[in-house]
């Protein structure tokens, strides 16, 4: 099955002749040259080698793993899509209403007064979100604040986003119930603290009941509340980021409006705010003139901006279908769906599976085995596993969201897949697994010898 | 209609679950407390995929039919049909991160063979999967210089040319880090090696220049810039692009540490900015490298296999400690630029870039035959694009291009900046015709 | 660019090869005679991929951009997005016939899939891989009527409203079998049965009908058809698509011996007529079915698979014995058709079929209120379309109409025909205005 | 790897209600329902299991399988391209001339004079041809001629083709050369003979060298010659049938001009004539005016119509781009590299391999071992087997056309594959395929109890 490098099947060297000076020119090129009928059978063996979404079932938790309709394709590749950042407003009215029209969207779904589409991912997003708490502070004359505080069971970005906007992360434990503590949250809060970073429902797919409780608390102390958009597929229709209290959230449109996580990405990571903070949005912003036209403007304090130009458009293009086509009964159908699928999933599934109520996702324990060889294993079922040993606050835990698109009978392989693998003993699991294209890799000697190009290899 | 059309349960099936479940209503499953439910509509209504489709497409035909030659850091080249067949492969497009490699090969060898072409086109030992775009690039460069440095300090310098969106991207990614920003001035479109001598110092982390610049022009002295970081203890950034950097002198060559820059280039048509963030350096700083790493490894049978490696630098792992917060990032385009790049081959990428320097040396030697325009404004060699004088006021002429049919950049009173490349080639006669209307 | 830019051969590869074979040059394996050697040329210039595009592009653009309600025979629904994405992998469009079906199970299934389809919407128990179009198929089946009916015989009749085009064709395919075709009478849209009755004998071999017909009325006494023709022994053939059989009666039902059509009306756009030819027979004629077929089994281990089957029936084996000539069919278009179908499903299909009576209702009933309209012309219920009468020429009036953006058949003097289907839909409003403009 | 039928995935009984009177309806429809997420997954998972150019070597003699380039697919997809065929031709002047230019450049290519695009298929083809000999030999008072002269190693399709123009076929044996044997041609030529229909080069492979001596031998006898263009990529550029003294040819576009084959089909078979058999073509043809337009129009004495509207117009759509993509230089150079294939890999063959020289294919003999076990066994080296058993004039015939696509490197590994079969014995043979998604499947099951849709099965 091994399909070869590119560089294995042709090098070619081409002296660069050009009709610039020798002195601003390099002198060779070396590259594989070859023609079409070779490099489409290349991607095609490739990608045959690729699990994704219209594979099979693709439980990975935290991550929405989502059917992603085509049609969304199709209105991102007309030519009017097509235009360059820097046209005139006047010229790309059309690009502009649709920017306009899915801020529009996005602060009705999120309860947000105001939205920007500029942050490419969501871990931008939380960028965005933390320069706009710090412009918001700064404002004030409350510049002093350095701290964000973080449950211990948030996705990794928001420590690494807060970080990157300078601030000291105040990590917080969960509670027994896999929840906010309340009273570890009282003590991290203080004259100090910017914000606090939350999911809800959080990581174990569990609601922050005490929501209003936590947002009277950080309120209180002077912080904002920050809202972690992953899991927003959890809430659609039922309840709204802004109702809850928060200031600030990003949207993950790869997750929740089912554009494409394309291997790893590109991701679009909106963010809304309340009105209080609308005036910090990144630049440019789109708004609606009078006379009924869209044009840019430079919000009055904005945070300048957080992309090169307006993010990654053609993603937000297709968010915007996606939801125009499913609209209010569809999203909240989604979520219904969503919900139902990961509830039913944790009944069917014999390991032991803590806490609860669940909404989109559940967190399993391997128990005894290692979950990182239950996952292996899985792969051997012909199911991509769920994400394995995190968030730590379950044992060997088995993150699993099996989003709305799963329809029962699928579910039910997908329980029969984990219950194999929870009867097998840990020398099948280790040495699993054995049916894929590639067997067991070895991770060790990848991260010793770091081989990072076709120029390391023999 | 009711529903999503992409949750495929009957209500048999959904009476069923519940039942497993037990409970009467999925309603019961939404452990939200009533004061913060929501009880009110978005007011979006559901719609039939031909709905949705011609909803979509009549807001952006809105959008005018101009011919672009437009610039400035976003390009269109021709992108050959392939990349689009087999970039919407549902194995490629409807994957996600390579978790796990024994199922992820096929993305795996594509975003290793990515990083390869990087290698090859700049020289250096190290390039990653992506970044967003170049200014996100440039930005994580200067972040992995404050690390690196052997001492402390906080100037990160680059040229005036640069826009001013990038360095507004770049203040805001450095300024948790106590970095500041500096613009060093220019001569004729190039680093003036002088000034900026005068401005460097050994509290300055990371130079930075570009070649061909947001201006256009070649650089002629990018190895005295990476001397002049050198002198410092200061890391070279270089800004630049896969065409580009397939004839211009290899970034290692002139002693870059660090290249970042946009290969959406490749792969890509116009899309707003859409990007793909460029990010290679030297093997020395593999340790501190933002984003993920893809690396050959061998399975269980010895057979040659790929997986994500070094994740120890990343967020999910490191977290407030990690190289960056990247996690998200642009594989896909990565995917598209990097199948466009094997089906250009080195003898077609070096034509394309060939290209790229004969295109606007001649558009600009027509331009300047108009009466009222005086191209190239700068007296170097360019690459794409090209700054042209004009005696009537830039944004006059800009409008007057655009009521013809055309885009152009107006970048200041009497400069209009004008980009050509294989994408608008066709449409050079008719805009040579409209500036002989509008320039005097 | 010289060569095929799809011959990947270099230079060194070509001379390793030459040598191998032991010749100098290619041409040296060329073994044709100097006097039939050809030393001209084409005088087609090759081109790049971009400018390949641009050409053929460049010709299409000249097509006006007409609001289309033209059906007779070749109509358009809206394609889900699905189908093209699915339709246009690899592995389904660059292979061909399934000769090896251990590596071909993909697309036989699928064929499977199609058959059953049919076999479903007919209520027949055979239905064929495809044949070229509707007229071709009704041809194959006058055919399989004058080979398996058990007396001589060489009449076949067909209605007064089938095309002239389809009418030619079955001339042309059953000349050499001796048959001859004749067109027999219809009042009001329908099949008149008197008429009928009145030139059938013993000597016809087939009687054909359709339903809807190509003017859009719905049959309303298709089983006396059926049981006159089968009084005279002759087979009776159906004319549909599977948008129409999934609401209106079931072809087996009103006693249809073989069912015809054209299934494109399922995953294509309009396409200047391609088609996907529908031949659906009861199984007493299964060994007498021409085409592709089909079958499930098993393989070496037991496990479901699927083959081509009944070959010898077919022209690779049997020669100038097989039931047709016919080898390369629309295998793709079948595909198409397929998902097409399983987008729609059950409830969708016959949803859309029901929209298919709605609309012309409702658009003759709009065009009834236009003063110089009289519509539908046929006292009948419609599908997809229907004879409006109009008291101006009815050519004028469909040239009127064009240069209003409109296109619509003129069929004599004073009628023209409408078809409108959810592809058309949204432009009614407009095309009711022009008909105000126009009409009186 | 079973992939469930649709039907047993899902079967939904939907009993129609309608706008229609009860008795004009059926009462109910069954069929398979499923979501798009499963409809996505079922045939991606069928695509998988399913061979292709793109998926390697396909060498199926006769069928010229090259690679299908990518962009004929988005010139064919373009909106202009969709029209119906019932549009006045003043509206379709852009499809009206690409059918002109097309007919041009098919004219050029086979050195005919006027060239009709309207047969679907290239079997439609020759029979479109067998009318136009008809018609002509009708109008010059001819009407007697009842044969069609056929050489045994023809494609089935000829003597199919003739049968079906109500033609007796006159099958005439092939001299040990493999060519056409002069003797018998001259034996079943007479004044009875209404056209021999001719491939060359031959399925051997072979060029009928005396081809000059045919055309006249059968122009002496008042026939008129057809050219079957099965094997025209053999040629391109080095001979044209309308300059060897053929009257009618067809091309097969989807062989040598790489559209697609579609599983197959559509093709596309034009048929070319010379000038005396013009005025006979099908209805409409396209003409360009005095004044630059295009017009269709009926040639005066057309043989009428064989398909009910214009053929398969997409799939011309992507002929006339390759063309014109290709030009002189690259149809010229496929024709070289895909003889060059051919006889290279006859070389590297270890099967004898009689007869000879060849252009674009040969066929190799299995000697002792059956050829189509030895097809089945080629299947587990991972590439799709030649045509086999045919034509039989060779003993156990593996009929190869590897096509201009392969590189060096991939032919050696295609006769690898041979190389390796022809040492394995019968055993070996008879039970493979062993890696392929299916076993060797029964065809006397399929046969003898046809199961042709789920209503068949259990």
């Amino acid at each position: 099955n091994y399909e070869p490098l590119l560089s294995e099947k042709d090098q070619t060297s081409v002296d660069v002749d050009s009709p610039l000076p020798d002195d601003l020119t390099r002198d060779d090129v070396t590259l594989p040259s070859l023609e079409e009928p070779e490099l489409a059978r290349h991607y095609v063996r490739l990608s045959q080698q690729n699990y994704g979404v219209d594979s099979g079932p693709y439980p990975l938790g935290s991550c929405t793993m989502k059917y992603n309709p085509r049609f969304t394709e199709d209105v991102a590749a007309v030519d009017d899509a097509s235009v360059h950042p820097d046209r005139s407003g006047d010229s790309v009215q059309g690009t502009l209403q649709l920017q306009y029209d899915l801020q529009d969207y996005l602060g009705r779904i999120g309860g947000m007064d105001a939205v920007t589409l500029q942050p490419p991912a969501g871990a931008a997003g939380e960028f965005a979100g933390i320069l706009l708490a710090e412009a918001y502070h700064e404002a004030n004359g409350e510049g002093h604040r350095d701290e964000v505080v973080v449950p211990d069971a948030a996705h990794g970005t928001n420590f690494a986003s807060a970080a990157l906007g300078g601030y000291d992360v105040v990590e917080i434990p969960s509670g027994d119930d896999g929840r906010v503590d309340i009273d570890a949250l009282e003590a991290a809060l203080g004259e100090n603290t910017a914000a606090l970073m939350l999911t809800n429902p959080n990581t174990l797919g569990l609601f922050e009941r005490n929501i209003e409780q936590i947002s009277e608390m950080v309120h209180d102390a002077g912080g904002l509340l920050y809202y972690d958009g992953a899991n927003l597929n959890a809430l659609l229709g039922r309840a709204r980021p802004g109702d809850m209290g928060f200031d600030i959230m990003h949207f993950n449109v790869h997750k929740t409006f089912a554009t494409p996580h394309g291997g790893g990405g590109p991701g679009a990571g909106p963010v809304g705010v309340t009105e209080d903070l609308a005036e910090f949005l990144p630049d440019p912003h789109v708004r609606k003139t009078e006379s009924g036209q869209y044009e840019r403007y430079t919000p009055e304090r904005s945070v300048g901006k957080v992309h090169g130009f307006e993010g990654n458009w053609l993603v937000l293009v297709k968010a915007f279908a996606y939801i125009d086509r499913l609209g209010d009964d569809g999203l909240s159908d989604a979520s219904a769906k969503a919900v139902l699928n990961a509830n039913y999933l944790a009944e069917q599934v014999e390991y032991d599976v803590p806490l609860g109520p669940f909404h989109h996702e559940f967190v399993a324990s391997a128990g005894d085995q290692d979950a990182a060889d239950v996952a292996k294993r899985m792969l051997d079922y012909g199911v991509h596993p769920p994400t394995t040993k995190w968030p730590e606050l379950v044992d060997e835990a088995l993150m699993t969201e099996p989003t709305e698109v799963e329809t029962k009978s699928n579910l039910d392989d997908l329980a029969d897949a984990f219950n194999a693998v929870a009867g097998e003993d840990d020398e099948t699991l280790a040495n699993a697994p054995t049916r894929t294209t590639a067997r067991l890799i070895d991770q060790t000697t990848a991260a010793r010898n770091p081989r990072l190009s076709w120029h390391d290899l023999d | 209609m009711s529903g999503s059309p992409y949750a495929p349960h009957t209500e048999a099936e959904t009476d069923a679950m519940l039942d497993a479940v037990g409970v009467d209503s999925v309603e019961e499953l939404f452990d939200i407390p009533d004061s913060v439910r929501f009880d009110g509509e978005f007011g979006i209504d559901a719609k039939s995929e031909q709905a949705a489709v011609a909803e979509t497409e009549r807001r952006l035909a809105k959008n005018d039919d101009l011919a672009e030659f437009l610039g400035r850091g976003h390009y269109e080249h021709y992108v050959p049909s392939l990349v689009d067949h087999l970039s919407q492969r549902s194995e490629f497009i409807t994957s996600y991160t390579q978790y796990q490699p024994e199922v992820t090969q096929g993305f795996l060898q594509v975003l290793f063979e990515y990083q390869s072409l990087l290698v090859e086109l700049t020289g250096l030992g190290v390039a990653n999967c992506s970044m967003y775009d170049e200014a996100t690039a440039l930005a994580e460069a200067a972040l992995l210089a404050k690390r690196v440095r052997a001492t402390s300090g906080d100037r990160v310098l680059v040229p005036d040319y640069v826009r001013d969106g990038h360095v507004s991207v770049l203040e805001n990614y450095t300024a948790g880090a106590d970095v500041t920003v500096e613009r060093y001035p220019t001569d004729d479109g190039n680093v003036d090696l002088d000034a900026l001598a005068d401005v460097a110092d050994d509290d300055v982390v990371l130079v930075y220049a570009e070649n061909p610049t947001t201006v256009g022009t070649i650089e002629e002295s990018l190895d005295a810039v990476g001397d002049l970081a050198d002198d410092h203890d200061a890391l070279f950034c270089l800004g630049s692009d896969p065409v580009a950097m397939s004839v211009l002198q290899r970034p290692a060559d002139v002693g870059a540490d660090v290249v970042v820059g946009d290969a959406s280039v490749l792969g890509m048509p116009t899309s707003y900015g859409m990007g793909l963030g460029v990010f290679a350096c030297k093997e020395e700083f593999l340790r501190q490298v933002p984003g993920r790493l893809v690396g050959a490894s061998e399975d269980a049978d010895g057979t040659r296999a790929y997986t994500l490696t070094l994740q120890t630098r990343e967020q999910h792992i490191r977290k407030e400690r990690a190289t960056s917060n990247i996690c998200t990032n642009q594989a896909w385009v990565a995917l598209r630029a990097a199948i466009h790049a094997a089906s250009l081959g080195a003898d077609g990428l070096v034509d394309l870039a060939n290209r790229m320097v004969e295109l606007p040396r001649d558009l600009a030697a027509r331009l300047d035959d108009v009466r009222g325009v005086q191209a190239p404004a700068n007296d170097r060699h360019h690459f794409r694009e090209f700054l042209a004088h004009t005696d009537q006021p830039a944004p006059a002429i800009a409008a007057d291009l655009e009521a013809e049919g055309f885009a152009v950049n107006a970048v200041d009173d009497h400069h209009v900046q004008i980009c050509v490349t294989d994408a608008n080639e066709h449409a050079t006669d008719a805009l040579v015709a409209a500036f002989e209307e509008v320039a005097n």
